[in-house]
């Protein structure tokens, strides 16, 4: 911020972007900002993929007995549906991109502690979504991304083996991506930066990356069991064979319950950082707000059971889960109301990435409250597996997780590329986004209640006044991401530069220049307190 | 009710009300909490609008008196749908005693209905007005789930283990039977239709089909082609009354336990006779589990609850009807086409 | 910082834990030879984990090292526990025995009701 | 900065703790991976318990000198933790003769207990108790105990013999992910002799003897559940 007046600085700066050109540079590239570009383009990939599926499930759905699709294709479609976007974009989409890009720079670091790893994370990931994509696109699996034994096990005629390898694998990358946060969260902080100046967003990562560590495993091994079960055709979990069932649900819900977790912290801690920098304030209850990052994190595992309430579980497990499930929910609303009241006396501007935050919140409360009602025992055995789940799922993912990356994406857009997105598109499409989600997922509350089931390729007439509802809101939500791909990319060749803090916000990341060079910062930052926006200059930033 | 923008299924059963109510409950609670927070983000919104591109707002950290109030409104708020939430469910697992019981078995893609009177009927399912009906549940291949959505209820029906629901019908017409568990090609056409009748239809309807054995009687026929005659009530515990029953157990270490011989206690110690001893029988039953088929065995274990007396009455006992037959290898009748309700199959 | 590395136990300490351990080795094959019902897992398990002690504290130099390192070590196996827990909960409630005091009412291996069922 | 150091890091120091912390992380998550194969033991044993009495009896019938080898190979595998902790002990105070001695042999206790694992494993093979469809024929001698053990139970022959298949499962998947375990900690253990022999330890530099010291350690620990968990079923 020193005036140095005359030198056109982002001509002639090294960033981490300009620093080499050649195909190789990236392949092996070690910088954490080059692989979380790297990370970006291959989850856009397999959002366009799993979103692809969706689009021709809604169409199929549009009529009670539509002929787009035979049952068995349908089957497949919501397979690779699920296993796409949960394993391959949900799980890595923000810790794996923003997160890749924004740990080192937030705590002021120059790296990951293991950049090497890092970059092996990002080939394991490669290599497991080619697998399972192989897997699902030739012949296709159709089992569910669950994989609910036995009839992954024993009856399925397909590629089940494969699909289940490359989900195996790419639990590897994230342990290795938890296992590098949490190193560099402990190690790596830069002088200044105690425990309680971390950022929220890093708060997250750091609570995230406890679940990438402890729940992957078991999901491993117990897909590891499933595929054995196959090769060798060994009754693991068939009960014609001696196995039990319900073991495979404990073990699978071990992990895929935290994983929920593993796709919506990271979302919250992004908004944690959107909502302070676009009201100028620092983040009401900080301290809650990180506590209940970690209080997610912990509470998360022991509530897996609740997935099993009518699946044979003995009732006392069923109200022991049940009550714990309910325990989950308060840190959330915590985080909440948190985020409200930081809003207040705040200088509010609805730029594009707070209209994302703000759109997070509704709709991650709307998702959260439903999850009560599947929480409730006496409503859990009328709704579980019907759409109900469905609309209160993709609340808490779509609504949650995939509108706080957008807003980061966003957010962060001129950090990563130096360009600024154009401000009039971005709020049109989250706008149309808001919408279209809405009239997406909205109605299939009232068809779960109604009773229609999950995984049908055709229903009872009397639903599909909101099936038709549902499919027209698909078109509009299928708009509002296809807007933000064609402007983002377009910002890239005619995007305004942006300069180092384009919209003012506090946080080391803003203190370097745009795109960062390749080590980050010039010099080792020291930090003070985060969201200090009491002392900011605003009309010299 | 004609609208196709309906928000609530029928209510079919007298527990559809109490779920019901406890989902208006907690729509209740959780209108206000959005209505609370959506106003609030508005309000703020449009009040505290950045009003030059310079503005420094006032900094407020927090207040714990407010952290407080909005961990324990909502904590409070959760127990009461926990605790109203496991009564339903609690009241949902236990069937009254007299509840009338009907097998089902799951299989891909079609649900097998067995009445104890010896109608059985394909993805359909009759029950009476008005009487407790208790559904046993179980499957032969892959994991399916039992679910009627007009009577707010739904059970997982797994391979190798009986699980139940129940209900009492409480209105007359045909309602939804759905498969909610994922269970391969044609999951969405193991559908089917519950006719809730006047129990005087039922009984014309049960009566309908005069070929059909009771499984009790079946039952008989493999309990004495099996000689379980031979020993039970000699060397080993006698089955009259034993039903419903507590049953005193011993392990190896001497250690007594008692259980209630309900129809899980039957399946098991049919298939596995040692896992739980009557104190005073050392063991000398083989295990039937590879002999008998999963229908022979519903016929057996209703056989010995026939045998309890009191509760159940003279038709099952009567004389065999019809001619001998093995019941599980005889084909049941199918009444009505399959997936007749809304699509007929190819 | 606390420093694992500065710490440096002596030969001999090594040597007494090796010969502690394979002390609990015999111990565990001893135990298994003798017939004690459930207490045989029970005392297997006691020596493992006495065992897997003894080489956390000292080989891994746990004992030394500082608390950020007892933290992850520990939750490891705490996680461990809530799966098990979990899981084996389940299992263990699935059709719970009767409380002994409400099976008043003339349990059925009471021999006096000599009654041949199937007297067909 | 040194060549000794990253890039990343500011000092040795940091690195170093990096490392290890690295390192533990990566143990809690093997503690998880091996706790998922362990959860389902559990399960199986609580239902199935006669077949897997017999099957533990298989196991551990197999003996040197009377010993069992499972017992065999604890030993080992203590004995080689012993000798790694001496050496990281060496090779902070510098004594590199020492440390390469202690890596060797080691390494030599690593593949003696591989090589009595691949014995055990082979002597199985001959009696017929590889799980699967066409290998599983237990011989005439363990058939004749699985029957009795069936009559003794009151499980059908069948039954029993599937869930003695059941054990063989878990016995063959928990020891043979634990050698894989033990392929990769050789594997390391041999760099580290390569680059002991190039002198490359010094007090100040010997984070990597440490930390994969850890891992070897850890899975000496993971054998330690093992043994009573699937030769001492009783």
């Amino acid at each position: 911020m020193a005036s140095i007046p005359y030198i056109p600085e982002y001509q002639v700066r090294e960033t981490y972007l300009n620093a080499r050109y050649s195909i190789a540079s990236w392949l092996l590239t070690k910088d954490h900002k080059r692989i979380a570009v790297l990370y970006i383009l291959s989850i856009t990939l397999f959002f366009i993929i799993g979103g692809s599926a969706a689009v021709i499930m809604r169409l199929q759905l549009l009529t009670p007995h539509s002929s787009l699709v035979e049952a068995e294709t349908y089957n497949k479609l919501f397979t690779l549906h699920g296993i796409v976007m949960v394993f391959f974009f949900l799980v890595p989409s923000i810790p794996a991109t923003l997160g890749n890009f924004l740990v080192p720079l937030m705590i002021g670091a120059r790296d990951l502690a293991f950049p090497k790893l890092n970059l092996a994370s990002w080939y394991l990931f490669i290599l497991g979504g080619s697998l399972a994509l192989t897997a699902l696109i030739l012949g296709g699996v159709d089992t569910g991304w669950t994989f609910y034994t036995p009839y992954s096990s024993t009856f399925s005629n397909t590629n089940v083996i494969f699909a289940i390898c490359g989900v195996f694998i790419a639990g590897f990358s994230s342990i290795f991506t938890g296992l590098n946060f949490i190193v560099t969260i402990h190690k790596m902080r830069c002088p200044g930066m105690t425990w309680f100046r971390l950022p929220l967003f890093i708060w997250s990562m750091y609570a995230t990356s406890i679940i990438f560590v402890l729940a992957t495993p078991v999901l491993a091994i117990t897909l590891a069991l499933v595929a054995l079960e196959r090769i060798l055709g060994v009754g693991i979990f068939d009960p014609n064979l001696g196995g039990d069932p319900i073991l495979f649900q404990h073990l699978f819900w071990f992990y895929s319950h935290p994983a929920v977790y593993i796709m919506i912290l990271p979302g919250m801690g992004v908004i944690s950082e959107l909502i302070p920098a676009y009201s100028r304030k620092r983040p009401f209850g900080y301290a809650f707000i990180a506590m209940a990052s970690l209080a997610i994190a912990i509470l998360g595992f022991l509530v897996w059971a609740h997935h099993m309430f009518v699946a044979g579980i003995s009732i006392y497990g069923g109200l022991v889960f049940s009550i714990l499930s309910f325990l989950v929910a308060i840190p959330s609303g915590v985080k909440v109301f948190n985020w409200t009241a930081t809003l207040y006396k705040g200088s509010i501007a609805l730029d594009t990435p707070m209209l994302y935050a703000l759109g997070f919140i509704g709709l991650f409360t709307i998702g959260g409250l439903t999850g009560l009602f599947l929480a409730t025992l006496g409503i859990d055995m009328h709704v579980h597996d019907t759409y109900f789940v469905i609309a209160h799922f993709h609340y808490i993912m779509v609504g949650g997780a995939v509108m706080a990356y957008m807003g980061g994406l966003h957010f962060w857009w001129p950090k990563i590329t130096g360009k600024l997105y154009p401000e009039r598109w971005g709020r049109l499409a989250a706008v149309i986004l808001f919408i279209g989600f809405n009239l997406t997922f909205f109605p299939q509350f009232i068809l779960g209640y109604l009773g229609m089931p999950r995984r049908y390729y055709a229903y009872a007439p009397e639903f599909q006044v909101y099936n038709v509802m549902s499919t027209a809101g698909a078109t509009i939500l299928a708009l509002g991401y296809v807007l933000p791909l064609i402007y983002l990319l377009g910002s890239l060749r005619w995007g305004k530069d942006a300069g180092s803090n384009p919209f003012k916000a506090a946080g080391l990341e803003w203190q370097t220049t745009s795109p960062p060079p390749p080590d980050n910062f010039d010099q080792t930052p020291i930090a003070g307190e985060p969201y200090n926006y009491h002392e900011m200059d605003f009309a010299n930033v | 009710m004609d609208s196709p923008f309906k928000l609530f299924p029928p209510q079919a059963a007298e527990q559809s009300a109490q779920v019901d109510h406890l989902t208006l409950f907690l729509i209740a609670v959780s209108v206000s909490f959005m209505l609370v927070i959506f106003a609030a983000i508005i309000y703020f919104a449009v009040k505290y609008r950045r009003r030059s591109d310079n503005e420094r707002p006032p900094q407020i950290s927090g207040s714990i008196a407010l952290e407080i109030t909005w961990t324990i409104i909502p904590l409070l708020l959760t127990m009461v749908m926990f605790a109203w939430g496991a009564k339903v469910f609690v009241a949902a697992h236990h069937p009254p005693d007299d509840a009338m019981e009907i097998f089902v078995i799951g299989k891909q893609w079609m649900w097998k209905v067995q009445h104890l009177e010896g109608r059985r009927e394909i993805n359909m399912l009759h029950v009476p007005l008005g009487r407790p009906v208790k559904v046993i549940l179980t499957s032969q291949d892959v994991i399916h789930d039992f679910a009627i959505p007009a009577f707010r209820i739904k059970q997982d029906v797994l391979p190798g283990m009986y699980t139940t629901e129940w209900f009492v019908p409480s209105q007359l017409g045909e309602f939804h039977l759905f498969c909610d568990q994922y269970c391969g090609a044609k999951h969405a056409e193991m559908i089917g239709t519950v006719v809730v009748c006047t129990p005087a239809e039922y009984e014309r309807w049960l009566a309908g089909d005069l070929s059909a054995v009771p499984p009790a009687i079946a039952g008989k026929k493999v309990f004495t082609l099996y000689g379980c005659n031979t020993c039970h009530g000699q060397y080993a515990p006698t089955l009259a009354g034993l039903y419903g029953r507590p049953v005193d157990l011993i392990d190896e270490h001497g250690n007594h336990r008692t259980v209630i011989a309900d129809e899980s206690y039957l399946r098991e110690s049919i298939l596995y006779p040692n896992l739980k001893l009557v104190t005073g029988y050392p063991n000398r039953m083989p295990s039937y589990k590879s002999t008998l088929s999963e229908e022979q065995l519903l016929d057996v274990i209703e056989y010995i609850k026939s045998l309890s007396g009191a509760a159940q009455t003279a038709p099952y006992l009567g004389p065999p009807l019809g001619p001998a037959t093995q019941p599980s290898n005889a084909e049941p009748k199918i009444e009505n086409p399959p997936f007749a309700n809304y699509r007929t199959n190819q | 910082m606390q420093d694992p590395d500065h710490k440096i136990e002596s030969i001999w300490t090594y040597l007494l834990i090796f010969l502690l351990l394979i002390a609990l080795l015999v111990g565990t094959v001893a135990a298994a030879t003798v017939n004690l019902g459930r207490w045989n897992i029970v005392i297997a398990l006691v020596i493992a984990v006495a065992k897997a002690l003894l080489v956390i504290l000292f080989f891994m130099h746990v004992r030394h090292s500082s608390r950020q390192t007892w933290i992850f070590a520990g939750a490891a196996f705490l996680w461990l526990t809530l799966l098990l827990a979990g899981t084996i909960a389940d299992y263990a409630s699935r059709n719970p025995p009767v409380p002994t005091s409400d099976a008043s009412q003339s349990p059925a291996h009471a021999k006096t009701t000599v009654a041949v069922p199937a007297a067909s | 900065m040194s060549d000794l150091v990253a890039h990343q890091f500011d000092d040795l120091d940091q690195q170093t703790e990096a490392g290890t912390l690295g390192m533990w992380t990566f143990l809690a998550t093997e503690v998880l991976f091996f706790g998922g194969m362990i959860c389902g033991y559990c399960v199986y044993r609580h239902l199935y318990f006669p077949a897997w009495h017999q099957g533990s009896l298989v196991v551990d019938n197999f003996t040197f000198l009377g010993i069992s080898s499972g017992a065999w190979n604890t030993a080992v595998l203590l004995t080689s933790s012993l000798t790694v902790a001496l050496g990281v002990r060496a090779a902070k105070l510098g004594q590199n003769r020492f440390l390469s001695q202690m890596l060797v042999i080691t390494l030599l206790l690593g593949i003696a207990f591989l090589g009595i694992k691949a014995a055990e494993y082979t002597h199985e093979y001959h009696e017929g108790v590889m799980p699967g469809p066409n290998v599983f024929h237990p011989d005439m001698d363990i058939s004749a105990d699985l029957s009795r053990a069936a009559a003794s139970s009151g499980k059908s022959n069948i039954d029993l013999r599937r869930e003695f298949q059941l054990f063989w499962v878990f016995y063959f998947f928990m020891t043979g992910v634990h050698a894989l375990h033990m392929f990769i900690g050789i594997g390391l253990f041999t760099y580290l002799l390569i680059e002991a022999r190039r002198g490359c330890f010094t007090p100040k530099k010997h984070a990597p003897v440490e930390i994969m010291g850890l891992y070897w350690h850890f899975v000496d620990l993971v054998w330690i559940f093992l043994f009573p968990l699937l030769y001492l079923v009783r």
